[in-house]
C-alpha cells in the first residue's frame, strides 16, 4: 500500500530530480532553483485544478442521477454509458451558446463577476491537504486562509447582481450577500472548536492529530463538541454555497434567477462551476477537519479524502432532494438566533472541557 | 542580486503597483460602487504585500476583514443612499484642487523624510510559531488593548444601531 | 532584501491618495473610502516596521503586528459608524452630500 | 519569501488565468447575433422600454435590515479574528486566558443580546 500511498509525492521527487538534471549547468545556481520551483509549483496547481474539474464533472453527474433516484425516474442515459458523458455534453452545450449582455449593463463590473466569483475556490486548492505529503503549501493558518479565500466570493455575488443593472438581480445578490455573511459567522465561530481540538491552525498538523486508533481518531468523535461542531459546519456550508435549501438568492419562482437572470452562455457556466467547485471544496474541508482528512486503514489517503469528500456531497445532494426552500426570514432568525448562540455556547464548552482535561488550573 | 530576490523584488513592485492603481481608481471613478471595487483592489493588493513582508496572519486578517466584511459594509451602505445615481454633477467638491496640492505637499514631505532618515532597518529573523506567540501576547502583555477591543466593538454595534435604525 | 524604505514610500503614497480622497470628494461615503485606504497606509507602515526594526525591549517584539490588529479593528468599527450616520442622514435629508449637510455649520 | 509564499503566489496567478480560459474558448466558438430585443434587460417577457420611467430605473430601495446585518457580521468576524490566536495558543495558557476570553466574548454576547432584544434580528 505504500506504493499507492507515495505515488504522487514519488511523481512530485521525480520530475522535481529530472528537472533539475535538465538545467544544471544550464544557468546560475540561483536562477535555476528559483525556475525548478517555479515550474513545479506551475504543475502541483496544475494537477490540482484538473483534479477538482475531474471531480466537478463525476458530480454533476452523480448529482442529476441521484435526483432521478430519489424522484422515481432514470436520469441521464443517452450520452455515453449510464449517461457518464453527460457533464461533457453540458459543457459544449455552454461553449456554444450565445453571450448576452444587456445593454444597460455595467459591462465590465458584469464581465468580471463570475472571474471573482471563480477565483477564490482556485486559491482555496493551495492549502488543501489531499494526503499523506500531498500539501501545497503548508501555511501555518492554513485554516484562517482557507475561511478568508471563502469570503471573497461574495463580492463576485454582489457584483453580478449590481453589474446586471437589474431588479432580480440586484435583489438576489444583496439577499445572497446578506446570507453568506449571515452563515460566515456561526462557521467561523465552530471552526475555533476544531482548533482547540488540535491545538493548531495548520491542516496539517489538524490532520495528524486525527490519527490516532488507526486513523480513526477524529474530531467529530469528541463528543459532544465535535458532533455539534460539525452539524453547524455543515449547515453553514451548504449555505456558504448557496445549495438548497439555502439556495434562495436563485429562487426561480420568487425572483427569476437571482444573480444569474441577465447570465448567459459561458459566464453563467462559471458561476454554475464555481458554486460545485466551491461545494466541493467545503465538504473537502469539512472532511479535513472532522473526519480525519487522509486519515484512515488500508487504502491510501488521497483515497480516503475522496470517498469521505463524497459522503459528505452525497449527504448535500440528499438533502437537496428532500428539503423544501427556506424563507427569507426563516433563513436569517435560523442563523443568528440558533446556529450562533449554539456555536457560542459549544466554544465555552469546549474550552472548559479541554481545560478540565489538561488540568490548566482548575 | 540573486534571482530569488530579484523576483522577491518584482512581485513587490507589482502589488504595489496594483495597490495605488486600485486607490486611484476608490478615490477618482465616480461611480461609487466602481470606486468601492477599486478600494477591495487595493485591499487584496496590500493583503499580497503583507505576504511580502512574511506578516501572513496580517495578511489574511486584511482579507478576511477588509475584503470580506468591511467592502461589503461600504457596498450595502452605497446601494442603502442611491448615492451613485448623481448624474452630470462632478464628483469633487469645490475644494478639490487645494486637497490635491495638500496631499502632493504632504507627499513630498514625507518621501523627503522617509529617503533622508537611517533607518538602521533589517529584517529581524522569524523564529517560533508567530501564532501562539500572538495568542500568548494578546492575554498577557496586551489584555487592556484586547479587552477594551470588545468594549469599542460594543460601542460601536450598539451605536451604529441606534443611529441607523428607522 | 526590499529596502524598508520602499514600504514606507508605498504606505505614504497611500495616504496621500486617502487624504485626497476624503478632502476632495462630494459624496460622504467616498471620503469614508478615503479614510479606510488612510488606515490601510498606517497598516502598512506598520507591518514594516515589525519586519524590520527590532524593539529594544523583546517583550514587544510582536507590537508591529499586535497594533496592526487594533488599526483594522478601529476601521471596522470607524466605518461602521460612518456608514450608520451617512445612511441616517440620507434618510432625513435626502441627500448624501457633505456640501449640503450643512445644518451644524455656524 | 518565494520559499514559503511562493506556491500561494502561483495559485493566485492560476486562480485569475483559469476561469480566463472557457471564456476565451466560448469567444472563439460561440455565435454572436446581437438583437435590440435579446439585449434588453429582463422584465419577465415584457417589453422593457413600455415600462413607465419609474420602474424602468431598476434601483431598488433596500431596507435598513441589509446594513445592520452587515454590521453585526463584522463585529463577530473582528471577534472571531482574536479568537483564533488565542485558541492555537489555549494549551499553553492558564485559567486567566478562558476567564479574559469569556470575558470578551461576555461583552459581545450582551450586543447580541441587545439587538435580539430590539427586534433588530427580525428579518421582516
Amino acid at each position: 500500500m505504500d506504493i499507492f500511498n507515495n505515488l504522487f509525492p514519488g511523481l512530485y521527487d521525480w520530475i522535481n530530480a529530472l528537472l533539475h538534471d535538465w538545467f544544471k549547468g544550464a544557468m546560475p545556481a540561483d536562477v535555476e532553483s528559483v525556475l525548478v520551483s517555479a515550474i513545479m509549483a506551475l504543475i502541483v496547481a496544475i494537477s490540482a485544478i484538473l483534479f477538482m474539474v475531474l471531480m466537478v464533472l463525476i458530480m454533476i453527474w452523480l448529482e442529476r442521477k441521484n435526483a432521478a433516484r430519489i424522484q422515481d425516474r432514470v436520469g441521464p442515459n443517452r450520452v455515453g454509458p449510464y449517461g457518464l458523458l453527460q457533464p461533457i455534453a453540458d459543457t459544449i452545450k455552454m461553449l456554444i451558446k450565445e453571450d448576452i449582455v444587456p445593454t444597460n449593463a455595467d459591462k465590465l463590473v458584469h464581465l468580471l463577476a463570475p472571474l471573482v466569483a471563480m477565483a477564490p475556490a482556485v486559491l482555496a486548492l493551495a492549502v488543501v491537504p489531499f494526503g499523506k505529503g500531498m500539501t501545497p503549501v503548508d501555511l501555518n493558518i492554513g485554516l484562517l486562509f482557507m475561511i478568508a479565500v471563502g469570503s471573497i466570493g461574495v463580492v463576485g455575488i454582489f457584483m453580478a447582481g449590481y453589474g446586471s443593472n437589474n431588479k432580480y438581480s440586484l435583489l438576489g445578490g444583496m439577499r445572497g450577500v446578506a446570507q453568506v455573511v449571515s452563515y460566515e459567522v456561526p462557521q467561523v465561530l465552530t471552526v475555533v472548536t476544531v482548533i482547540l481540538l488540535s491545538g493548531s491552525m495548520s491542516l496539517v498538523k489538524i490532520v495528524d492529530a486525527q490519527g490516532g486508533w488507526f486513523g480513526l481518531q477524529w474530531n467529530i468523535l469528541a463528543l459532544p463538541v465535535g458532533l455539534i461542531a460539525f452539524v453547524i459546519f455543515y449547515i453553514c456550508a451548504l449555505a456558504e454555497v448557496n445549495r438548497s435549501p439555502f439556495d434562495l438568492i436563485e429562487g426561480e419562482s420568487e425572483i427569476v434567477a437571482g444573480f444569474f437572470t441577465e447570465y448567459s452562455g459561458m459566464k453563467w457556466g462559471l458561476f454554475y462551476l464555481a458554486e460545485y467547485f466551491n461545494f466541493f471544496i467545503v465538504c473537502m474541508f469539512g472532511a479535513t477537519l472532522f473526519l480525519g482528512g487522509w486519515q484512515g486503514p488500508i487504502l491510501p489517503g488521497w483515497l480516503w479524502l475522496i470517498i469521505k469528500t463524497y459522503a459528505l456531497v452525497w449527504l448535500g445532494m440528499w438533502i437537496r432532494m428532500t428539503l423544501p426552500r427556506f424563507r427569507v426570514d426563516q433563513l436569517m432568525k435560523f442563523a443568528w438566533k440558533v446556529l450562533v448562540p449554539v456555536a457560542l455556547a459549544n466554544l465555552l464548552l469546549t474550552s472548559i472541557l479541554i481545560g478540565v482535561y489538561n488540568g490548566i488550573g482548575f | 542580486m540573486t534571482a530569488d530576490q530579484f523576483l522577491t523584488n518584482v512581485v513587490f513592485f507589482l502589488l504595489a503597483a496594483v495597490a495605488l492603481v486600485g486607490a486611484i481608481f476608490a478615490v477618482t471613478l465616480k461611480n461609487l460602487v466602481r470606486s468601492a471595487l477599486g478600494l477591495i483592489l487595493s485591499f487584496m493588493a496590500v493583503a499580497g504585500i503583507y505576504f511580502v513582508l512574511e506578516a501572513e496572519f496580517i495578511a489574511i486578517v486584511q482579507v478576511l476583514i477588509y475584503v470580506g466584511a468591511i467592502s461589503i459594509l461600504i457596498l450595502f451602505a452605497i446601494m442603502l443612499t442611491r448615492a451613485l445615481m448623481s448624474g452630470a454633477e462632478s464628483s469633487n467638491n469645490s475644494q478639490w484642487i487645494g486637497a490635491a496640492a495638500i496631499a502632493a505637499l504632504l507627499f513630498g514631505a514625507l518621501g523627503a523624510i522617509v529617503l533622508g532618515t537611517n533607518w538602521h532597518a533589517a529584517q529581524n529573523a522569524l523564529k517560533g510559531d508567530l501564532i501562539v506567540k500572538l495568542g500568548t501576547e494578546l492575554v498577557t502583555t496586551y489584555v487592556l488593548p484586547f479587552e477594551a477591543v470588545s468594549l469599542l466593538l460594543l460601542a460601536a454595534l450598539i451605536g451604529a444601531f441606534v443611529i441607523a435604525r428607522e | 532584501m526590499i529596502p524598508l524604505q520602499y514600504f514606507l514610500l508605498l504606505g505614504a503614497a497611500m495616504f496621500c491618495l486617502g487624504l485626497y480622497g476624503a478632502l476632495a470628494r462630494r459624496n460622504a461615503i467616498a471620503i469614508l473610502i478615503g479614510i479606510e485606504l488612510m488606515l490601510n497606509a498606517v497598516n502598512i507602515n506598520l507591518v514594516a516596521f515589525w519586519r524590520y526594526i527590532k524593539p529594544a525591549n523583546p517583550a514587544f517584539e510582536l507590537a508591529g503586528q499586535v497594533f496592526a490588529l487594533f488599526v483594522i479593528t478601529l476601521a471596522a468599527a470607524e466605518a461602521g459608524i460612518g456608514l450608520a450616520l451617512v445612511i441616517a442622514i440620507y434618510r432625513s435629508r435626502d441627500t448624501v452630500n457633505v456640501e449640503d449637510v450643512n445644518l451644524m455649520k455656524w | 519569501m518565494l520559499d514559503r509564499y511562493g506556491l500561494v503566489g502561483i495559485f493566485a496567478v492560476m486562480a485569475l488565468i483559469f476561469p480566463v480560459i472557457p471564456l476565451l474558448m466560448a469567444w472563439v466558438v460561440r455565435p454572436k447575433k446581437p438583437n435590440k430585443t435579446k439585449s434588453t434587460t429582463y422584465e419577465c417577457g415584457l417589453a422593457f422600454e413600455d415600462f413607465p420611467e419609474q420602474a424602468q430605473n431598476v434601483w431598488v430601495q433596500f431596507r435598513v435590515q441589509y446594513y445592520i446585518f452587515a454590521l453585526l457580521f463584522v463585529v463577530f468576524d473582528i471577534e472571531v479574528v482574536f479568537l483564533y490566536p488565542w485558541a492555537v495558543a489555549y494549551d499553553s495558557l492558564g485559567l486567566f486566558a478562558l476567564v479574559e476570553m469569556v470575558a470578551f466574548l461576555g461583552i459581545l454576547i450582551l450586543a447580541l443580546a441587545y439587538a435580539w432584544r430590539k427586534g433588530l434580528l427580525e428579518w421582516v
